[in-house]
Order: structure tokens, then C-alpha cells, then sequence
């Protein structure tokens, strides 16, 4: 096994503008936020970005003039209405958009997980997500049944970020027995070229091969590994701690004009010089753990 | 809503939701979103799935989040992530996938869908208005609903009405319904399914008519024909009779009340 | 949620001769043997057959002569050497055998778990796997890429058979945490329309809710599930008992002649009228509890 | 094996193979068989991997039954059920389909294989001698072995010399190797892989020659050309010049002896 433990800033060293970025998390939970907001602080732009359920990481890219195309099954901020920037990008015509059903995006990530071109599914027959774009959608006959198919690109990504719970030196990343599976990040990291993690905490790799059956992200596939606690802060890591609605409230509030994300994203993601500058910006440590949940029996 | 009435319509329609669930079902429930827009898509639906199991269908069950049948007897009361994180469930697949493949295979009976768009076909719409590449609102995307208008027996729209909302072709068509541009589901290859009935704040609505143009069920006591008709900017298919809808009985509306959501967490507005 | 918690035979009842039963297991692990003898005692015959790695329950059911035809990625005895009656019958010209390897089988699994008719793999181009079963794998171009790829037919059965480690009355099926995955039953119960389990232990409810990310068959899918402890014996059940060595090479001894194997299955499969018998036959709880290991902290 | 030599065959080809391992490799190595056949698909090739470890590969890992990366430094002795269940590793997917999908995708470096038939070309048969239909012995099928050829740059035969494996052609293409009927495999669509080398008690194969028929790359030390012809039934190609097989050096055997297989489970027959 190679170590793979580095910085934050390392791992990001090799993402150039103009790349292919597939982002994990869904919803409020596990978006790679610290990874986002260095990708911000770095200037990296013009990108591609693949993701499931997508609300501050992509939000955040778009306030930031980051995204190119986006490529998703949701952007939008949960119980929090829909994402400002993302969406006023989008209606300014500054970002090209490729919608995806969940059947739709699952079959791209299985296919690059498959080394396939594409998989079938049966679902966007007559759905404008197919019909307007007919790049990454072709309807085709099963070659054994005849039956009527709809193939649809793979999601081949140049960069994968995830952001997980636990992790070693070597790339293995486990989840928590009780956790929220409501996520595609298992495939995401299977269909990944380069995949960086972020996980909140390193453990030894003798905790983690004790219990191999928990590793959803085995270190042969990881590039680099970094650990950045509380790093999909502003929302939560399930099992570690739960989503900052105070901070997200603020993050709607400052979202209101152009003026004002630009003046958040400077605070938040330009002049934290890394992580720890973020944490002690939004409190310090002792501030963020009043998010903290019990951990369960398993974590 | 007048004042001698003694439930109000989120009662009446989580009664009425309640009433279509089958003992056995498997019914999709979407976690996200607030305000209104909550009670109509979640708070509604667990709601009726719970009082469903607790009078007709007990072997009625959701899949919510990636969590596939979780406890409905203590739906959490604030739906933090810890609250998503701890709820104890039959099982919590390692991925979204597992629920994909079972939405492809038809293994749900009803769903449960909203939108900022629905027309006189069933189409639905929370993609964007206006033109697709530059469009007036960007909405959300379309998550699993192109999935549950294609392999799910029974999907339910919630959607209060309105002219904004009802009208006669989307501008974007993120899930199909009965038929679009005048070809019909199966003319586009889609399966049987397709919304089956609409519930709306003033009326149910469904699509058994000849072409399946939409067309109105029941009207909530309280309202008129015309209060329907004048919130939706296509005339739905108007039966002669139309039957008032089934006011909820005295045991459900204490279920709802006093075992199911007593703190007014999910029916809160 | 539905009870279905009945007896081995109230389970296999619905099983006619002339069915599609897939079952599951992997090589010296949790073949549903209990279920496997069942059926031989029930008299069920001209079965099609669909497997991953089998031993026992393919090679029982061949010397019973209840196979009619064979897919499968291994059949044979692991350790012990190839399956003797197996081996017989297909020498013989008794049982007709389509061969799948590994990404071939997958795939055919996962397209009857999405309701699809055929999935495309890269694998068997050239092979006389494919090349020799037209019927089930047929060549077409990416609709998208055009690069040429293999469908497979989706595995769909009438019935699907597995034993799992615990389980409660309404089919909700765990493993343990430390287990041995080499093997498909998860994707092959998805991919069932009737399915059956057999588990070493029922245990509550309660106990299963409380770690949801466990369940690898969720209740919804099974038809029946059915206590049977050592219900893979001769074979293991990974965290509970080893394989019974000595009764495998009876096995084998046995299985030298048809007179042999036949004098087996009288004795073990067609006359205990029950798994209990069974059990007792093979020398009692007692004598089983010698095969059993350490139940990991986490079983 | 003559008596002055003071290493073993399986010595010597443990430690060729450990030098075909490169520093970052990922083997696939299989689970099955007894005896001899044990001795080759996984005995030597465990050896070997963790020789390589402990020498110039310590990046070099293995992929074993559905454990990715288990921990070669302890190698359970009796290969019981058990003793997998609870061999330490990096990780242990769901199921197989992980592993499959990483074949696919050529995740794999180097992959060990045997077979009944090893034709002249790299095809390999382990599914059936004779007819297909009614064979004169049936054998387990194909596993994942067809996949090994098709997607892993660099898979090692592991095989015995003889007449009866090493035949012109094949019964049954399992494996497609470096041509089949004159055909490439590029021409049946397959993209680059096939057999790198074939390890035998006798001597090393290669398919460096113009048309990849198969080729001797060296004889181990006490055997001659002839032995080596003698146990083929095809003529392999045969350089002008035929190196003798490297022999292990007295730090490999040490670890070999000492800290790898010291109760000889591994390299037993």
C-alpha cells in the first residue's frame, strides 16, 4: 500500500481549470465543502462539475464564476429553498446545464465505474431531460429482447472529490455502521480517474482492517487523502455533526445580491489561508461542536 | 375555509391521501424542501401512510431518503441530519442505487410529487421556466420524479392550485404523464403509469377521461366549481355530477391529531 | 410491513418442477442446502438452474437428476476437487450448460435487479463462452461511442433461493459486520421476483431497525423466510460454522458411483422428513456445535 | 530437480514471479483447488507477492476472494472458512460486483491463472475437454478468468508442463489469449492484455515472438531443451539463445524458509 496522506492544498495541486470535477455528498451532508472553498481561494474555474444532489458545493463554485457546465440530478438547497448563485448563473446563461433523472445519473457513474461507454435505463422516454440532449441520451433496440432502451452516457470525470467520515494513511475510507446511506458517493469513488478524499478524522490501518466490510472507498483507488474535520461545514457529516443553519441562514442572507456572496465568499473561501483559518473564522473548534451529535455504539 | 368546519384541508386531504393506500403498498416519499412545499410533499404523505397503517392498511410502508421502511410510530420531530442519521428503519441500502434499481424494476405502488408546473396531461415540471438554456426560473433539476411518473403504479401530484401552476402544457417537461405533443405514453415507450390522481387544496383531481386530460374528482366542501376552475389556466374535464370530497371521520382526524402529529410538525402549514 | 416467517416446506411449496430457481451461496458458503435436500425430498425436477460459485447444491441436485439446465460462473467442490455429479450428468448429455463468467453473470444479475432486458459487458469477445450461446449474449455498437459491446440476457428466475446469517418475521436479512462477501446474494435477491430465505437465527425487529445499513435483503423482497440453523451444512455459514469436512469427503466417497450418491441422498436428503431430522441424522446439535467458530464482537 | 541445487522448482518460479511484480501492483489472485493445483493458483503466487513486498515491491498488494489488499504478513495457515472470515484487509466490498467492475475497468495489474489446456496462442480452457455439449470432462467453467485475459495487462499462466495441457489448440477458448483462428484479439474486439508469461515447472513461456505464439523465455536450471519440447505438444518458438531461468538469491530463500511459508502451507506440493 502507498501512503497518501497530504495537505489539503496538495491534493488539490493538480486540478487545473477547465477539468472534469465529480463532486460527492447529497443534500445537506458530505458535500466536500473545505475542498470547494480551496478550489475558490486557488482561482481554478471553467469546470465541468458531475454531481448526485448537489446545494452549497456547487452554490458555492457557481457564486464563485467557477462552473462551466454542470451535470446533476438537483442543485438547490435543501429545506433552505433553491440555490441563489447557482440559479442566477443559470438563468444568466453563464452556466450550460445537462439535467439528469437519478436512474439516469446511477447508470453514468455504474458506467465509468464499468469502464463502459454507456448503460441503458428505460425512463426518460418523452422527458425533455432526454430529448434535449441528445449528445448523452440515444434510444436504441436490446439486442436480445428488441425491447426499446435509452443509453446514456458514462460519467467519466477527470477529479473526484468526496468527503468522508474516517480514513488511514493509505486511502481506505470507512463509513459508520448507522449512517445516512442517502448518497451515491460508494460509486462515485468506483467511477473515479483521480480521487481525492477529505474525511474527518485519519485512524490506523489496524482499526481499519479489523473491520473490512466497512471500507467504501478502498485506498487503491484513492489519489490523495487529507483530513479536514468539519469539512463539509457548513452542513453536516452524518454521525459527526449536523448542519450549521445559522451559518447557512447567513449564507442565504449574503446570497441575496451579487455584491453580497462575493463579500462571503472573500471571507469565507479567498483569505482563510486553509482550513484551520476557516474554522477559527466561523468560531474556532470550540464553536463548531456545539453541531456535534452523539456518536453511535459503531462509529 | 369556512368556520363550521371542523377539520382543516390538510385533515381532509391526508385523510383522503390515506384512503388511497393499499395494504402492502410501497410508497415513495421525497425528503426535501420547506414551508408549504414540506407539507405538501412530505408532511402530508407520512402522515397519510401512518394513519393508513394504523386503520386499513397496516402492511403499508415508505421508502424515504435512502431509509426503506422506517418507523412511521416515531417520525422524528426536527428533521435535522442527526434526526435522518438515527431513525431506525428496515434497511439503508449502501447506496441511492439500490433504490433506483428497485423504481426501474416497479417495486412502488405510489409516489408522492410536486411541482411548479403541471398541465392538463400530467406532465410535471421542476426543471425551469421559461427557455430551458436561459431560463426565467431555474428550478431544482428533477431528482427520482421521471422515475416515478414511469414505473410507479399510482403517483399522487400535491400541488395546491393555482393559475401559475395548472396550466395547459410545461415548459419543460421533466416527467411525463399521460401524453405529451399529442403522442401518449406508450406512443413515447414508457410502461403503465402516469399521475393517478392530483391533490390539490380546493379539489381532487384525476385522469380518467377518454384522452386522459385531467379532470376534476371531488371539490373540497367550501369551494365551488368555479373557485376550481378559475385557479387553473386550462379547463380540466368537468364531470356533470361532481361529488363533494369524503370528509375525514372522527377516529382519523384523532389519529392525526392526537397519535400521528400532535405537535403540528408535519401538517404545520 | 407483511409477517412471512413459515416453515421450510410452506416455503418451498410454490416451487413446481420445470422452474428457473437461482441460488445462492458461494463455494463452501451458505449454498441453501437445507432448501437444496428439500427440494430433492419434495421430488422437484427439470429445474434451470442460474448460480455464482456452487458446490453442494448444484451437485445434489444433479445427482438427483433434477437438473434440466445449468448458467452459472463455477460449479464444482472448491477445495475438493471438481463436482462428481455434476460432472456425470454433463457428461452424460443430461443437463444442458450455458456458461457465464464472472462480469458476464454480473451483469445478467443486475439487469433483472433494474428490470431490464440485457446489460452490455467488454469481456467475452472471442470466447467460446459467447460464441457458443448465441442466444444470450449478442454484439451491438454504443449507441453514444460506437465501440462495440457484449449484451447479456438478464437472469430472471421464478424463484430464488438464499441463506442468509439473521433475520426477522417480516425478511428483513443482516450479515455480520466481519463476514466474507465473496459472493451476489445481495444483487441476487434484488434481482428475484420470489424470493426465499433461509437464516441461521430469527431474531427481532427491533433489533434489525436499529442498524438499517445491515439489511442487505430488505423484507419487501422476500416472499417467505424460514429459521433453519446449519441450514448450509456440509458448508459453512461465514461467522457461524465451518464447513464439515469429514461430511464432505463422505460426500465425495460417496459419489464415486450413481449407487452411492443415490444411497446418499436416501439417506440424508429424501428420508429425514424435516431439517431436524436432518440434523439428528448427522449426529445432533451436539456434534454440529463442533463446527462452530467465534462469533465476532459484532455478529 | 537434481541434487546439488539447493533451492526447490517452486522456489525458483516463487521467486521469478515475485520480480514480474512491480512496486504498486495489484494481483488477482484466485481462491480455489487443492493439491498441486493449490500450489500453483495460489500458493506461489501469495509467496511470491509478498516476497516482493518485502523486497522491491512494498506498494504491491493483492486482491483475494472478494479482500482487497489482505494483510500478507499473516497469511492464515489452514484455509478454513473462517480463517477468510476473519483474515485483516483493507476492504471487503458488498459483493463481487466490485471486483468485477474494477476488472473491467483495469484496475488490475497482474492476475494468476491455470488451466486443463494451454493452447499455442494463450488460449486457456477451463471449462470442458471434447465436445462442449457432451464433454469428455467437465471441468468448473470460467470464474473470472476470461476477464483476467481480456482486461489485465500482464496475467501469469501458472501450469506444468504437459502434452496433455500444453496442446495447439485449445478444446474450448475459456480465456481468448494473444490470437484465436487466426484472429488477434484485437480483431475480436478485445483491447490489450493477454498472457504475459507462462510459469511451468520446467521452464518460463513467453509470446515475444512476431505472431505471439508462444515462446521459451528460459529452462530452469536441470532441465534441457528437449525435456521442456518433450512435455508440449505444439512447437513453441524457440530463440537461438535460451537463457537459464534466474535462481533465487539467499535472501529470497531466506524469507521464503523463514518469515513467508516457514510450515511450507503455501509451497506444500
Amino acid at each position: 500500500m502507498k501512503k497518501k496522506l497530504v495537505s489539503l492544498d496538495e491534493a488539490l495541486g493538480p486540478i487545473q481549470s477547465g477539468s472534469t470535477v465529480a463532486i460527492g455528498g447529497s443534500l445537506l451532508r458530505r458535500q466536500p465543502n473545505a475542498a470547494i472553498r480551496a478550489l475558490i481561494r486557488l482561482g481554478i474555474k471553467d469546470l465541468t462539475v458531475q454531481t448526485w444532489a448537489s446545494t452549497t458545493a456547487v452554490d458555492m463554485l457557481a457564486a464563485a464564476g467557477a462552473i462551466r457546465r454542470y451535470e446533476g440530478i438537483y442543485a438547490g438547497m435543501f429545506g433552505f429553498g433553491l440555490a441563489p448563485n447557482f440559479r442566477r448563473a443559470v438563468q444568466n446563461g453563464e452556466i450550460e446545464v445537462r439535467d439528469f433523472s437519478e436512474t439516469a445519473m446511477v447508470a453514468r457513474l455504474r458506467a465509468a465505474g464499468q469502464g463502459l461507454p454507456s448503460l441503458p435505463i428505460k425512463t426518460l422516454f418523452g422527458s425533455d431531460i432526454a430529448l434535449r440532449n441528445p449528445e448523452q441520451f440515444r434510444e436504441y433496440n436490446c439486442p436480445i429482447s428488441g425491447e426499446k432502451l435509452l443509453a446514456v452516457q458514462a460519467a467519466y470525470a477527470d477529479f473526484t472529490i468526496i468527503h468522508g467520515y474516517v480514513g488511514d494513511e493509505f486511502g481506505n475510507v470507512q463509513w459508520p455502521i448507522v449512517r445516512d446511506s442517502d448518497d451515491v458517493d460508494m460509486m462515485m469513488g468506483a467511477a473515479s480517474k483521480r480521487l481525492i478524499v477529505t474525511v474527518e478524522k485519519i485512524v490506523s490501518h489496524d482499526e481499519i482492517k479489523r473491520r473490512p466490510a466497512l471500507t467504501y472507498i478502498p485506498g487503491h483507488l484513492v489519489e490523495a487523502i487529507v483530513e479536514v474535520p468539519y469539512g463539509a461545514h457548513p452542513v453536516s457529516t452524518d454521525g459527526f455533526y449536523d448542519e450549521d443553519e445559522a451559518h447557512l441562514e447567513r449564507y442565504l442572507q449574503e446570497s441575496k445580491t451579487p455584491e453580497g456572496i462575493r463579500a462571503y465568499l472573500d471571507a469565507f473561501a479567498r483569505e482563510p489561508a486553509s482550513h484551520e483559518d476557516y474554522i477559527a473564522k466561523v468560531g474556532g473548534r470550540a464553536a463548531l461542536a456545539a453541531l456535534n451529535v452523539k456518536q453511535g455504539a459503531d462509529a | 375555509m369556512t368556520a363550521e368546519l371542523d377539520y382543516t384541508v390538510n385533515e381532509l386531504v391526508t385523510a383522503l391521501v390515506a384512503s388511497e393506500i393499499r395494504d402492502g403498498d410501497l410508497a415513495f416519499v421525497g425528503v426535501g424542501t420547506n414551508g408549504r412545499a414540506f407539507t405538501l410533499a412530505v408532511g402530508i404523505p407520512l402522515v397519510a401512510l401512518r394513519l393508513a397503517q394504523m386503520t386499513h392498511a397496516p402492511a403499508a410502508s415508505v421508502y424515504w431518503g435512502n431509509l426503506l421502511e422506517p418507523d412511521l410510530s416515531s417520525i422524528p420531530d426536527h428533521l435535522r441530519q442527526d434526526s435522518f442519521t438515527n431513525w431506525h428503519a428496515a434497511a439503508s441500502p449502501a447506496d441511492v442505487g439500490y433504490k433506483c434499481d428497485m423504481l426501474m424494476r416497479r417495486q412502488f405502488d405510489v409516489s408522492f410529487d410536486s411541482g411548479a408546473q403541471v398541465d392538463a396531461y400530467g406532465n410535471l415540471n421542476i426543471t425551469a421556466l421559461g427557455d430551458y438554456t436561459k431560463p426565467k426560473v431555474r428550478l431544482v433539476g428533477c431528482l427520482a420524479q421521471p422515475e416515478h411518473f414511469a414505473f410507479v403504479p399510482r403517483p399522487i401530484i400535491m400541488t395546491d392550485l393555482s393559475q401559475r401552476t395548472f396550466v395547459e402544457k410545461v415548459d419543460f417537461v421533466t416527467s411525463v404523464g399521460h401524453a405529451r405533443d399529442g403522442r401518449t405514453r406508450e406512443d413515447w415507450g414508457l410502461g403503465p403509469g402516469g399521475p393517478s390522481i392530483v391533490v390539490t387544496d380546493k379539489a381532487i383531481l384525476d385522469f380518467n377521461s377518454p384522452d386522459r386530460r385531467m379532470r376534476i374528482r371531488s371539490i373540497h366542501s367550501g369551494f365551488t366549481l368555479d373557485d376550481v376552475l378559475g385557479a387553473m389556466s386550462f379547463r380540466p374535464v368537468v364531470p356533470d355530477e361532481i361529488p363533494q370530497t369524503p370528509a375525514p371521520n372522527a377516529e382519523q382526524l384523532r389519529l392525526i391529531r392526537e397519535k400521528i402529529d400532535p405537535r403540528r410538525v408535519l401538517l404545520k402549514v
